[in-house]
């Protein structure tokens, strides 16, 4: 059981891509792609988790600051990471409307302006 | 503590952050300002942080020039701070990437008028990704500007949404990229669980002499991975032939130029400080041989192959990087040096092209050598630049082309590698003449009529969308004279006296992992010995001109076809793989994301397999 | 390639990821050890500037670079969605949204929700050195809530709160102040990005020193960046007009 | 180790697999939006209510919305 969390990690980031590679739809690929990069967040929090410690923030003027809590800077990277997905996939649904509208179809299978 | 000048350890925040300002100011006024004003602007940003890295890569020259952000510096060998770090090789690939954005915005004076402002911005953010990128030490702080550089280049590629290539080569990009960052990511976060801190020096510091053991060998492969697929190394190469296509031509000269090297160097930064104390350099060594020759060879095949001028381009850019690749995988200071010369020759010719490529986009409203057959034979200056161009990507002497191509040659006969003029020589050779090729077609109406005997299932570039409002009727000198500058720029690497010199001099820096690790740690930088090599060896010279004239040769066979006597069945039966390979390269992203995977296991078992015994 | 070919591909070279990583993740530390040298180092640091959310103290000071690049991939993905969904050279004109019955209920919750979600998105933001949150978290409930007014099916008084000029101005001033006060730490000789302000008292709503302005700079970035892009993706979503595709 | 750590990671999981055989993208933006709400929940057991929080503002609405737009755009065109 102490590896279940990363093993629920790699299976998201494989799963995510999967579903890109099968996907009838782009915007549902790019869908996929969140769900591969939610991998990345479950990974990173599962690498700063500590038994028995607490959220790294003193929250009342009272509670004395210590070292017993769960590791910040893992937060902090999936804090950054989830606003960078969240735009970077505004962009990517950008470029699937775009295709939608200049293609008629956001098949892949069925988009074969770039071949060869 | 180190002692460093405090004014250049302040240079490389400042490049950071000088174009985000004003991209913040184009972003609000571009809009209301006139044209000539936001061009003015974005290209004296520009110009500034040239000249302050200019100035940074002098200094780095007498040593690293080391910064902790927001000064958390190292107590006890422990920061919990950003570090920037400039070393010659990171310092000249950040002025690389200022020098190209200056000239593409020159190039653009009149370009892309329904997104004036925006455009500018994206500009300015993108060189901001690339410089971030090229002088942080830290591994997190890569994925940032990674990232960076990722979403202003999706944007850049798509920006001409009236053209369904255009959107659809974007996307590509786009998700395979972002999906090989988070791959990077997760690699980040395995590093991390392992020692506790992510800047570039303390990972060195905790790492030296470890064994390599399985969550080292996954960390290094995944944080390879997305780093490969910005460097196109084969098979995550398949993105770039289809984002390079479809960018403006301006857009496409910082991907090939600078993006794609950078991703390379990405790879072969974190290789060297973190893991070149972990893993034996043989495994390391025969994982950059095969995949760079892998990548080198299907690059120049699907090169010549093309009709549409900017996929050609963008499939020599692929071999190229095949053949960095090979160079620095040697893993010695003079592969490295020769690798370092290629770049900045390769930037300045496949610059040029691609602006070329522009030029005709822009003047006959297409870019396929089939259709224009002929077009071009009124125009005077413009074919002799092709020409140049062509010649200068086949490794002519004395262009930086040939004189990185005649080091990387050296460097690995040297080594005992027999095989390396060879392939060097081939790659160049093919894809200058699929250059030369395209050019007698268009411009010197050369050959027969090849209309009568094209097929069309490839993509030919015919309905291609220009990037100015009205056709061309006379180039202007703004267009002009970056293509000219770029030409000489990689002329100036092979001719001044010293490059090759300076190159193995800021290769030394590089490979030097205990040296970089100390000073960023706090202790005083050592300067490296400085030892004089010739430019040119009459080998060097002689393998240049080889290439070069097998690059006309291969062009006039291909443009005048000899009539063999060879029966169908053996055309057919050579065809059948080089087919096999144009339909590998589908531009179905699923595909991509397969490949990829595939990618990730070659590169695993090129490394893992051997270490197991 | 096949359909059939492309997943037997992939299943191959996924099969082998997963082996290499699940290898890897074997070598990590058990999950739930107390190895976290970073958080170590990053408390005492965080305490010393008078920060009381670690989470923010590494996000604005220890590591305020970082933050900046993300800003800058959020101003990037910004202007980079509005170009891109710009009303292309061959489309019409918007048409105002039609039909769509809204019940009194679901409007009168839109409007009563508003207010709240404004007060806490604001609070949120400037919480953010003492409490869970800071600019990210409150920027997006801000500009997420602004659209309450859609849900409430008023798409003028929408448009009339959300002058999309005035946000373009938001983003690039978030963007910019951040900037500004990473240069006036290096002006200061404090390094980029370093923590001049006076820092209070540890607890109080004015602690923190500047991880408060470069939150509050945050806040208003992501606030304005989510209100553009849900503005040019509701403008496309309406824009539903007769341009076959070619 | 804990047991609601251990479901919390079980749902993400299953919701994942859920996400991605949800063929249809309209139907996909809600179950996406119900896997941001579980990986949330998940970052709240896992000591991170900072990530929790942008992760229900972003996961479960900005980017299901996004979706749900880009597919009445795309539909609204076919």
């Amino acid at each position: 059981m102490n590896v279940y969390p990363y093993l629920v990690a790699v299976f998201l980031l494989v799963i995510g891509a999967f579903g890109i590679a099968r996907s009838h739809n782009l915007i549902h690929a790019v869908g996929c792609l969140s769900v591969a990069q939610a991998g990345t967040y479950v990974l990173l929090l599962a690498v700063g988790y500590q038994h028995g410690a607490g959220a790294p923030v003193f929250g009342s003027p009272a509670s004395t600051p210590t070292r017993n809590v769960s590791d910040p800077f893992v937060q902090a990277m999936a804090l950054t990471d989830v606003v960078v997905s969240a735009t970077v996939t505004a962009l990517l649904l950008a470029l699937s409307v775009q295709i939608g509208k200049r293609h008629g179809t956001v098949d892949p299978d069925e988009l074969s302006a770039l071949q060869g | 503590m180190p002692t460093f000048d405090h004014g250049a350890a302040d240079i490389p925040a400042l490049a950071i952050t000088i174009p985000i300002l004003v991209a913040c100011l184009l972003v609000a006024f571009g809009r209301r300002i006139p044209r000539p004003v936001v061009d003015s602007v974005a290209l004296a940003a520009a110009l500034t942080v040239l000249g302050l890295l200019a100035a940074l890569l002098a200094s780095s020259s007498h040593g690293r020039v080391v910064s902790w952000t927001a000064r958390w510096v190292p107590e006890h060998g422990y920061s919990v701070g950003i570090v920037l770090v400039a070393d010659p090789v990171g310092a000249g690939v950040a002025v690389l990437a200022a020098a190209l954005v200056a000239l593409a915005l020159l190039y653009s004076w009149h370009y892309l008028s329904s997104v004036s402002g925006h455009f500018h911005a994206l500009m300015l953010l993108f060189l901001a990704g690339m410089v971030g990128f090229a002088l942080t030490g830290d591994l997190f702080n890569m994925f940032v500007f990674f990232e960076l550089m990722g979403a202003s280049a999706y944007a850049l590629t798509g920006m001409k949404i009236e053209d369904p290539t255009a959107v659809q080569g974007a996307l590509n990009f786009g998700i395979i990229n972002s999906l090989g960052a988070y791959v990077s990511l997760s690699g980040v976060a395995l590093l991390y669980a392992r020692v506790g801190n992510l800047s570039l020096p303390q990972l060195s510091a905790a790492l030296a002499g470890h064994r390599p053991d399985a969550l080292l060998i996954a960390g290094f492969v995944a944080v390879s991975t997305g780093f490969l697929v910005k460097g196109a190394l084969a098979p995550f190469h398949f993105w770039l032939a289809d984002a390079h296509a479809v960018a403006p031509a301006p857009v496409c000269v910082l991907f090939s130029g600078v993006m794609v090297p950078l991703g390379l160097y990405g790879a072969l930064r974190v290789y060297w400080i973190v893991f070149a104390r972990v893993f034996p350099h043989g495994e390391i060594r025969r994982a950059f041989l095969v995949l760079g020759v892998l990548t080198a060879l299907v690059g120049a095949v699907m090169c010549f192959g093309q009709r549409h001028f900017k996929r050609l381009l963008a499939y020599s850019t692929i071999a190229h990087v095949g053949l960095f690749v090979v160079a620095a995988g040697l893993l010695s200071a003079s592969g490295t040096a020769g690798a370092l010369l290629y770049i900045a020759g390769h930037a300045g010719v496949k610059a040029a092209l691609f602006l070329l490529g522009g030029v005709m986009l822009d003047r006959y409203g297409g870019v396929d050598e089939v259709e224009l057959w002929g077009r071009g034979r009124d125009a005077r200056v413009i074919p002799w630049l092709f020409v140049a161009g062509g010649i200068a990507l086949a490794g002519l002497p004395p262009f930086g082309t040939g004189l990185g191509k005649a080091v990387s040659e050296e460097a690995g006969s040297h080594a005992g590698y027999g095989w390396f003029p060879v392939l060097f020589v081939a790659v160049s050779a093919i894809t200058g003449g699929a250059v030369l090729r395209a050019t007698g077609r268009v411009y010197f109406g050369l050959g027969a009529d090849p209309r009568s005997r094209a097929h069309g299932s490839e993509t030919s570039g015919s309905h291609e969308r220009s990037d100015v409002d009205q056709p061309l009727r006379r180039v202007p000198l703004t267009m002009l004279v970056p293509i000219v500058g770029l030409l000489l720029g990689a002329l100036a690497v092979g001719v001044l006296p010293g490059a090759h010199t300076a190159a193995e001099y800021a290769a030394g820096y590089f490979l030097d992992s205990g040296g970089y690790t100390a000073q960023a740690l706090g202790s005083a930088g050592h300067v490296l010995h400085q030892t004089p090599l010739p430019n040119w060896t009459g080998l060097g010279v002689g393998l240049g001109l080889l290439s070069a004239a097998l690059a006309l040769a291969i062009a006039a066979v291909a443009l005048y076809p000899p009539k063999l006597r060879v029966g169908e069945r053996t055309t057919r039966v050579a065809r059948a793989p080089i087919i096999a390979l144009h339909r590998i390269h589908s531009g179905h992203v699923g595909d991509y994301v397969a490949w990829m995977f595939v990618g990730i296991a070659a590169l695993s078992a090129l490394v893992a397999l051997p270490l197991q015994r | 390639m096949t359909r059939g070919l492309r997943l037997l591909l992939f299943a191959g070279g996924a099969a082998a990821t997963v082996v290499l990583l699940v290898f890897g993740v074997l070598g990590l530390p058990h999950f739930g050890s107390s190895f976290h040298p970073y958080r170590d180092h990053a408390v005492p640091a965080a305490v010393s500037h008078k920060t009381a959310n670690v989470v923010s103290s590494i996000n604005f000071d220890l590591r305020g670079l970082d933050t900046f690049g993300e800003e800058t991939i959020l101003l990037a993905s910004v202007v980079g969605a509005a170009v891109l969904l710009r009303p292309a050279e061959d489309e019409d004109e918007k048409r105002p949204l039609s039909g769509g019955r809204i019940l009194d209920s679901t409007r009168l919750v839109g409007y009563l929700l508003l207010p709240v979600t404004l007060l806490i998105g604001l609070d949120t933001v400037l919480h953010g050195a003492l409490t869970p949150g800071g600019g990210f978290q409150g920027g997006v409930v801000l500009g997420t809530g602004i659209h309450l007014l859609y849900v409430a099916g008023s798409y003028q008084a929408l448009e009339r709160a959300r002058p999309e000029d005035l946000f373009e101005y938001g983003e690039a001033l978030g963007t910019g102040a951040f900037a500004c006060v990473g240069i006036a730490g290096l002006l200061a000789g404090a390094g980029f990005l370093g923590n001049l302000l006076p820092q209070g008292a540890f607890g109080s709503l004015l602690s923190s020193g500047s991880v408060l302005l470069l939150s509050a700079a945050v806040g208003v970035e992501v606030a304005s960046g989510v209100v553009v892009l849900l503005a040019r993706f509701l403008d496309q979503a309406l824009r539903v007009g007769k341009d076959t595709p070619r | 180790m804990n047991l609601l750590i251990i479901a919390a990671l079980t749902l993400v999981a299953i919701a994942a697999v859920v996400v991605v055989f949800t063929d249809d993208p309209a139907r996909q933006a809600v179950t996406l939006s119900v896997f941001g709400l579980l990986l949330a929940i998940l970052f709240m057991v896992l000591q991170a209510p900072d990530v929790a929080l942008s992760q229900i503002a972003v996961g479960t609405a900005v980017v299901p919305l996004m979706i749900m737009l880009a597919v009445r755009k795309v539909r609204g065109r076919q």
